[in-house]
């Protein structure tokens, strides 16, 4: 039975008692305590269900590396599945319910599957349910899914808030045990810049437990004196920071890292952001991460109260917790001793030590046996016994095959099956990892390290992390690369003291990868390697045996080191048992990557700020509020928001789109065009320039003039077009496309920086400076002249002309241009009286009949001119022949961008599709996208086509369907109908016509 | 090759599964083959298996430098749809999909084929237009597709959020027989039908060179010893360029680094594929759980298999957004992947200058959906020299300028 | 003539842990030409009043802040009603010479983030590195702000302007207000 | 997450200020140029496996285009330069052959 002792628990502040639930279950722990140490506290050792064959599964270890007890942790925004009770910090009012069971965690329908185990191998689901087909969509696959899974989904918005924090510094030591305080002492104090993060709530780590147990000393002081002064020194320097509940959770490339801060975890109700997602950018990176414990392979190994040696005493030492009256301590090595020396001096009992290794150990053995315990050396565990808790061991020789010797009754076995160096973070990057016989662990190959933006080695690993498993060679090693660290970041560190260190050596440790050596199937089918993803060692051996003798292989195969703790157990033990299975050496074998991040952590701090308002910038013209103010309905175009119309009450969009369309064309309608792109382009080569960037001569025009213009790209697709005017002799404005503003301006600059740099120009991006309204219609001029300030008489302002000055008191540039075939100016003002200007001309205009209209009447109305559309006649795939531009395709020029392109033969092959108007027989409106289609199909059995809808509309102004398409040689095949299958089941007929559907000699422009 | 079915699985585990074969041989390079395909991914082996299923060429060696299936094949998000605009897609895709279809039959694998639906989703005006325009060309193509509203797409994914304040959902592209498949299990399943038909799938075996006589090829050198070959594929996404160097040739292709990564997983709670193009983000749930997350590529030439995690956050932003609930689950894996992207971001399914030797690379993001196309027409294309569903796919049309833009339908890839 | 406008009319917002005002509307000139011309030195002296700055610098004193924004690029800024007058001063100075000065006071918007978290606020939303020690008083720095371009520099220890484009004013407002929110201090710098 | 040291502004810039050009001086075919050539200006790529040089635009910066040298395998720099200029300088290219020699790239070496 586990639970709370009297005394003892470190970490707790038992003035502060709080409540929580379990699955409903009112329960209490203290302040300080785990999630998990307190449901130990309240004898719950049970707390979950495994992936695959949901058996149950119990606590087994106390940090990052717990597998088995993860929780649906919160309620509604808070709710989160999950959450590893071993890293959840206790507060009042917690909820915690187990996972992966139906109805209950007691009773769990899905626990049939642990009676197929026998079938339910490695690959069982590659050779099952191939037949009859339809039954893995319908039957095999949602069964599957059901019983996979673990945590709940969440259904409610997160409730939270995250952000992030970025971060320049020398050295970041990770890990804030003895080894990470004294490398950061070290570098601290040759004056770089260092920040040490501590992914748990306390300093000073493993050692804190372990070396008072062992009576290990610091400089002739308990360790926890040596920590709290090498922490108070650290604090007292100004270029040294130091944060707990902070992970470093990813190594990346250029010495950048991530870190993970748990704020308001434990104490949900603190203001401010839940998660800060830490981007550190570090010269030297030193990994002070420790090393975890292996469990050993054993046939029920896996049954709760079944857990690492460390974790036992944690438990013991640092919540005051015991996991079980009678434990039975197994081990390949010293450090279990410890375990066995803390029950013991915390009043439990501790029946038998069963030590793998013929000889035992050493001090700590002899500690153990002063105390009483009794050790059976070259002993091993046949069985555990019991299915929801331990209830007793059968024990067997190790280098047997599982004969059983005695059966011993306990409640918990304490496992130890050696250390391996935590090498992820040092992995991330590149870092290569050598296999270390005497202890057998893979550490970090110093020699093959992760490389940053000089070549240079940029993690350094210290301490246990580094394969320095005694605490005095921990120190040591800190101490070195400490300064080695700040040396690299360009400081001048000075040697600091490591203090002299007293703490038993241990005797050597024996790999021990199966217990008993001999284990015949019936046990190595129930000796777990991956407690979460139920893999066991027949597993492995089954891969090996099916050829899949990569690690990557057995790995995938297997899903081996795939659970939500990615093999921080199970991955060295799964190696070794494949390596034996190949009969071949662990290193021979190598690892799987490992990637980020160290362990899981929040989507919502990976996203942080960038939710909600500020999940994307929205670009606003300065008459944004009067289009919301006047009920716009909202169109994205790139960053910007467009009016697409302006539906009045009780109307719909579509009518709002034709009533604007006719009302501009009748009477006046305004459009807000800031969005259109500006730039200047001066200098005494502009002119050449912009001969070039477009496929007209704009040198040659004239200043007061406008002259529209064609981008394409250097592989002689159309990109963009706008009207041009030339300000002065060596100043042109260049419109763009709304939203291409931004990349024609990079365009232009990318061409004057990297190609023609010797060329004097000089270009600026005005966009947003002005505002910009379309004043179109018949009644356009009268309320220009109405507002007054200047001649915008046909005499003083014509057709493509701009001039300068002042309307209605606002400085302005008109332009005399038309999309719309309208009579139609397009005025600039400062933005900073953008809003006044459009509302002076609604008032002046309302006598004129003033509505302003969006982008889709701008659409028909362009469209009933027969003017292209970049995006809609553009695809990226169409050059400016297509659309019989030809007239904007300068014949002066020897070259332009997209010139030399346009020549290829494929671009001028005479079969492409060329742009005409198409005019359905009767009246309706083409479908968008539809093709029309020739006889007879392709060679892959596909209808042949022979041209597409390009922009389709119901024009208001003739009252029917019009469309733009390219179609085969269609300017050859005016009169010619053609069939638009559409994807209603309709066949749409459509007459080949001329685009221009509307006042084909440009009268009303002209007036 | 015994036969995988419920009785094999019942005699074995009552036998302990001691009668388990190796799933494909591992044999020693003979000193020649008919063809030899380098790279045993998924392209490269379905390549080698359609050679032997349709024309009856066996003696065939498949050399893989690393272990087969490791590279983009072991890496991707397993997305297999067909609903591509311009025809040449269309058609090697559909292709690769209706083969999926009955693949776990054809093999005896379990390749997981999960016709669950694709969604593209349309967040803009010009959206939806470009998905119209692909449901009609579609229609014309055979590739069930259809564009459907924003209320369906509720219907289909309850946990997507419509109305975003940003982009809401206007509707989707959505077709219905798109899903995924346990990708390691189509490499598996293929290298185990290869096998089974006498072919050589030869791991850790680097080809270093390519030994030509004339115009003409006649074999590879390899870390295991020269040889001979009368025609040779490469299908090595990631390193084509290099092994075009050794043939004396170049290939329009650039090796980008391109990111995944999943969630810890939790209970079903999405039926479907649902990619977001407008934010940049695609996001599915594996059998096991995890919801199974892509976006964008780096922009800059990278070996490393190692990607910037900026775009994991612009990815997992989008994503954020579109499905609100995501916010509290937590990313267990981020990896990163090789890929080769043309100047069309097209494949090239192509013979070359040299005699004998095809290319079969520049799949970028895209090429796990088309493995059994690809394989299907590239084995054509060796075989008989030429195949419809690759002729458009050459290497030389960027010289003539008739490229295959997909981009014109969808903004990322995958 | 109406009054000009500011993007959002000069808001402020405090109940975070920092304060935070749109200012202006602030007079500003992109000014390009060729920094090692002497001549051109001169003109930006006289018109301006102050010295050309160095890399990545900003001059400032009373109304006028010049600030270097590229090897070839300034931005001046002065009282909104200047603009004017120095445009045409730096026009004729610069009459013969390759080179452009343009009026883009309405193009941006400029903010202003006070208070001892200020730079915290900053750090939370751009990569450039803003320990007290590596960005001082008289330095700028144009980089990127969550998801948009600006440029800032401190007008004082502990107070920040920042220029962006206009519009997204109302986004980097509701950036910075997110980046300010109460509870959300750093305690780093 | 690279970081690349602009030669123009002097930042040592994140990666997410940085807009990614593609390969190096690259020669611009127009009008006049055979079909081959033009295919090799526009499409035809290094793509090496190591040294590369590639262009680069501090693009949430100064603005301004300048040159890199780096290894695609590594991620290693081996520096930046102006962007006004067709072949790589000396300095670099010696910087390369300490640390990777026998290196070349299309002409250079």
């Amino acid at each position: 039975m586990s639970t709370r002792l009297a005394k003892g628990g470190r970490f707790l502040d038992k003035g502060k008692p709080v409540t929580f639930t379990f699955n409903g279950k009112r329960l209490k722990g203290y302040e300080g305590d785990t999630l998990a140490s307190a449901l130990l506290a309240n004898g719950q050792v049970m707390v979950g269900r495994s992936f695959k064959y949901h058996r149950p599964r119990g606590i087994v270890a106390s940090g990052a590396e717990e597998p088995n007890a993860l929780m649906n942790h919160g309620a509604g925004g808070t709710f989160e599945p999950n959450q590893r009770a071993t890293t959840t910090e206790l507060y009042d009012g917690l909820q915690a319910g187990s996972q992966n069971h139906w109805p209950n965690l007691e009773f769990d329908v899905g626990a049939i599957n642990a009676g197929f185990s026998r079938f339910l191998t490695a690959g069982f689901y590659y050779k099952m349910f191939i037949h009859p087909r339809p039954l893995w969509k319908h039957v095999y696959e949602p069964f599957i899914r059901q019983s996979a899974g673990l945590g709940k989904a969440p259904k409610e918005q997160d409730a939270d808030t995250y952000e992030h924090f970025n971060v320049n510094v020398d050295v970041l030591v990770i890990g804030g045990g003895i080894a990470g305080l004294q490398a950061a002492l070290a570098a601290g104090k040759s004056g770089a810049k260092v920040l040490v993060i501590e992914q748990t709530a306390h300093w000073g780590g493993r050692a804190m437990v372990d070396e008072p147990l062992a009576e290990g000393r610091i400089g002739g002081a308990p360790v926890d004196k040596f920590v709290e002064e090498t922490r108070a020194a650290l604090e007292k320097m100004p270029n040294v920071s130091m944060r707990l509940r902070l992970m470093g959770a990813g190594v990346y490339d250029h010495g950048y890292v991530l870190g993970y801060e748990r704020l308001t975890d434990h104490a949900p109700t603190a203001a401010g952001p839940r998660h800060r997602l830490w981007r550190i950018r570090a010269k030297r990176i030193v990994t002070a991460t420790g090393a975890i414990e292996r469990p050993l392979s054993f046939a029920g190994n896996d049954v709760p109260g079944v857990m690492l040696a460390s974790a036992v005493r944690d438990y013991v030492v640092n919540f005051g917790v015991s996991v079980g009256d009678r434990v039975v301590v197994v081990t390949n090595n010293d450090s279990a001793y410890l375990t066995a020396i803390a029950m013991k001096k915390a009043g439990l009992e501790v029946p038998c030590i069963l030590d793998a290794r013929p000889e035992g150990g050493g001090a700590l053995m002899q500690a153990a046996q002063d105390l009483g315990i009794p050790v059976e050396t070259g002993k091993a565990i046949a069985k555990v016994k019991g299915t929801r808790r331990v209830t007793g061991v059968a024990i067997c020789v190790q280098a047997g095959e599982g004969a059983v010797l005695k059966e011993i009754a306990c409640d918990a076995v304490a496992m130890s099956g050696g250390w391996s160096p935590v090498v992820h973070l040092w992995s991330h990057c590149g870092g290569k990892l050598t296999w270390d016989t005497g202890h057998a662990h893979f550490r970090p190959d110093v020699d093959n390290p992760p490389r940053d933006d000089a070549g240079e080695a940029f993690v350094i690993p210290v301490g246990t992390a580094n394969g320095a498993m005694h605490i005095a060679l921990a120190l040591e090693d800190a101490e070195m690369s400490g300064r080695a660290a700040a040396k690299a970041a360009g400081h001048k560190p000075k040697p600091v003291a490591t203090p002299d260190v007293t703490s038993p050596q241990e005797a050597a440790m024996e790999p021990v990868w199966l217990m008993p050596q001999g284990a015949p199937y019936e046990l190595r089918m129930k000796a777990w390697l991956d407690f979460q993803n139920d893999v066991k060692v027949s597993d492995v051996q089954l891969a090996a045996q099916e050829g899949f003798e990569s690690v990557e292989h057995a790995k995938r195969y297997t899903t081996l080191g795939m659970a939500t703790d990615q093999g921080k157990l199970s991955n060295i033990n799964g190696l070794a048992i494949l390596s034996d299975a190949l009969g071949q050496p662990i290193p021979q074998t190598g690892t799987t990557t490992f990637r980020p991040p160290y362990t899981p952590i929040s989507m919502g701090a990976i996203a942080g700020e960038a939710r909600g308002a500020v999940f994307q910038p929205i670009r606003r013209t300065p008459m944004q509020a009067w289009h919301d103010a006047h009920g716009a309905d909202w169109e994205p175009v790139g960053h910007w928001r467009r009016p697409y119309a302006y539906p009045r009450s009780s109307e719909s969009v579509h009518d709002a789109v034709m009533r604007e369309v006719k009302n501009t064309r009748q009477a006046l309608g305004l459009l807000d065009a800031s969005t259109l792109g500006k730039i200047i382009v001066k200098g005494p080569d502009a002119g050449r320039f912009l001969d070039m960037m477009y496929t007209n001569m704009m040198s040659t025009l004239k200043v007061g003039k406008c002259r529209y213009g064609l981008m394409c790209s250097e592989n002689g697709f159309l990109t963009d077009d706008g009207v041009v005017a030339r300000i002065d002799e060596d100043t042109w404005l260049c419109h763009t496309t709304s939203g291409g503003a931004d990349s024609v301006h990079g365009h232009m600059e990318e061409w004057l920086q990297t190609e023609w740099w010797d060329w004097k120009v000089y270009t600026a991006n005005v966009t947003e400076q002005y505002a910009q309204i379309a004043v179109v219609g018949p009644n356009a001029r009268k309320v220009l002249e109405k507002l007054g300030g200047m001649d915008v008489s046909k005499e003083a302002l014509g057709f493509m002309e701009w001039k300068e000055g002042e309307i209605a008191g606002i400085p302005a540039r008109a332009f005399r241009i038309s999309f719309s075939g309208e009579l139609s100016y397009e005025i600039a003002v400062p933005a900073s009286q953008g809003l006044a200007f459009w509302e002076a001309l609604m008032e002046a205009g309302a006598e004129f009949g003033a509505m302003p209209y969006g982008t889709e009447a701008l659409h028909i109305m362009r469209a009933e001119k027969g003017f292209i559309m970049i995006g809609d006649e553009t695809d990226g795939t169409v050059i400016p022949q297509d659309l019989g531009l030809h007239w904007a395709l300068s014949k002066k020029k020897d070259d332009y961008l997209g010139k030399r392109a346009q020549e290829r033969s494929h671009m001028a092959d005479p079969t492409r599709w060329k742009l005409v108007g198409l005019e359905t027989v009767d009246g309706a409106v083409l479908p968008d996208g539809a093709y029309a289609v020739a006889e007879g199909t392709n060679a892959n059995g596909q209808r042949n086509v022979q041209g597409r809808v390009t922009s389709t509309y119901h024009s208001p102004t003739l009252d029917r369907g019009i469309a733009m398409g390219l179609v085969l040689h269609g300017p050859d095949r005016m009169g010619e109908v053609i069939e638009f299958p559409g994807v209603d089941g309709k066949t749409y007929k459509a007459k080949i016509v001329d685009p221009v559907f509307y006042d084909k000699d440009g009268e009303k422009q002209n007036v | 090759m015994k036969r995988y079915s419920a009785f094999a699985i019942a005699r074995e585990g009552l036998r302990q599964h001691t009668g388990w074969e190796r799933a494909w041989a591992s044999p020693e390079p003979k000193s020649s083959y008919d063809v030899i395909i380098v790279g045993a991914g998924g392209h490269g082996l379905a390549t080698a298996y359609y050679l032997g299923k349709n024309f009856g060429i066996t003696n065939v060696a498949i050399l893989e430098k690393g272990w087969l299936g490791g590279g983009n094949t072991g890496r991707n998000t397993t997305i297999i749809r067909s609903n591509y605009l311009q025809d040449s897609s269309a058609a090697i895709y559909e292709k690769a999909r209706s083969l999926y279809e009955t693949m776990s039959q054809d093999l005896n694998y379990n390749v997981m084929f999960s016709p669950r639906g694709v969604m593209m989703l349309a967040q803009t005006q010009h959206e939806i237009r470009g998905y119209q325009r692909t449901a009609h060309a579609n229609a014309l193509q055979g590739v069930s597709t259809e564009f459907i509203g924003p209320e369906q797409v509720k219907k289909l994914v309850p946990i997507i959020n419509i109305d975003g304040p940003r982009y809401p959902v206007l509707g989707a592209l959505w077709q219905p027989r798109g899903g995924t498949a346990r990708h390691d299990a189509v490499a598996w399943g293929y290298a185990r039908a290869c096998s089974d038909m006498g072919m050589h799938v030869i791991q850790k075996c680097e080809v270093t060179g390519i030994r030509r006589e004339g115009d003409k090829v006649v074999g590879v050198d390899t870390n295991r010893g020269a040889i001979d070959c009368n025609k040779l594929g490469v299908v090595v996404a990631g390193h084509s360029g290099q092994l075009a160097d050794m043939a004396g040739f170049r290939l329009p292709l650039e090796s980008v680094a391109l990111q995944a990564l999943v969630s810890e997983p939790i209970k079903p709670c999405m039926d479907v594929v649902v990619m977001a193009n407008t934010v940049h983000g695609y996001m599915s749930q594996s059998d096991k759980g995890e919801m199974v997350i892509g976006g964008g590529t780096d922009s800059f030439n990278n070996f490393t298999q190692r990607g910037s995690f900026h775009h994991i956050e612009e990815t997992v932003r989008a994503l954020v957004e579109t499905f609100p609930m995501i916010s509290r689950l937590k990313m267990l894996r981020q990896w990163g992947g090789i890929v080769d992207v043309t100047g069309d971001r097209s494949p090239i399914l192509s013979k070359t200058p040299v005699d004998g030797m095809f290319v079969n690379c520049g799949w970028g993001t895209g090429g796990f959906k088309a493995i059994p196309g690809s394989g299907w027409g590239f084995a054509e294309l060796i075989a008989k020299g030429d195949s419809p569903l690759c002729d458009e796919f050459s290497m030389f049309r960027f010289r003539e300028g008739k490229f295959i833009d997909e981009s014109v339908a969808a903004g990322v890839a995958h | 003539m109406s009054e000009p406008v500011s993007a959002l009319g000069g808001v402020t917002w405090a109940d975070g842990i920092a304060q935070i005002a749109e200012i202006g509307p602030q007079g500003m000139i992109t000014l390009r030409g060729d920094f090692d011309d002497p001549e051109f030195r001169v003109a930006v002296k006289n018109a301006v009043g102050l010295d050309m700055p160095g890399q990545r610098a900003v001059q400032m004193s009373g109304e006028n802040t010049l600030c270097w924004m590229s090897p070839d690029e300034l931005l001046v800024l002065c009282p909104y009603g200047d603009v004017a007058a120095m445009l045409a001063a730096l026009t004729s100075a610069l009459a013969g010479h390759h080179a452009l000065a343009v009026n883009v006071s309405d193009a941006r918007a400029v903010f202003r983030v006070t208070g001892p978290y200020a730079r915290e606020i900053m750090a939370k939303l751009t990569p450039a590195d803003l320990a007290p020690d590596a960005f001082k008083t008289g330095m700028f720095r144009r980089t990127r702000m969550a998801q948009v371009p600006a440029a800032f520099f401190l007008r004082e220890t502990d107070s920040f302007e920042i220029v962006c484009f206009r519009s997204v004013a109302q986004y980097m407002f509701d950036l910075l207000k997110t980046a300010a929110q109460p509870g959300s201090e750093v305690g780093y710098f | 997450m690279l970081i690349l040291h602009c030669p123009y502004c002097g930042v040592d810039a994140d990666e997410t200020e940085l807009h990614a050009g593609g390969e190096a001086h690259v020669k611009r075919y127009g009008p006049g140029s055979s079909d081959a050539e033009f295919e090799s200006y526009l499409f035809v790529r290094e793509n090496p496996k190591g040294v590369h040089f590639e262009r680069w635009r501090h693009a949430n910066g100064c603005g301004k285009w300048f040159h890199a040298a780096r290894c695609t395998s590594t991620l290693e720099v081996f520096g930046t330069y102006s962007a006004q200029t067709t072949e790589p300088p000396q300095e670099i290219k010696d910087k390369i052959s300490a640390k990777r020699p026998g290196w070349s790239w299309r002409e250079f070496a």
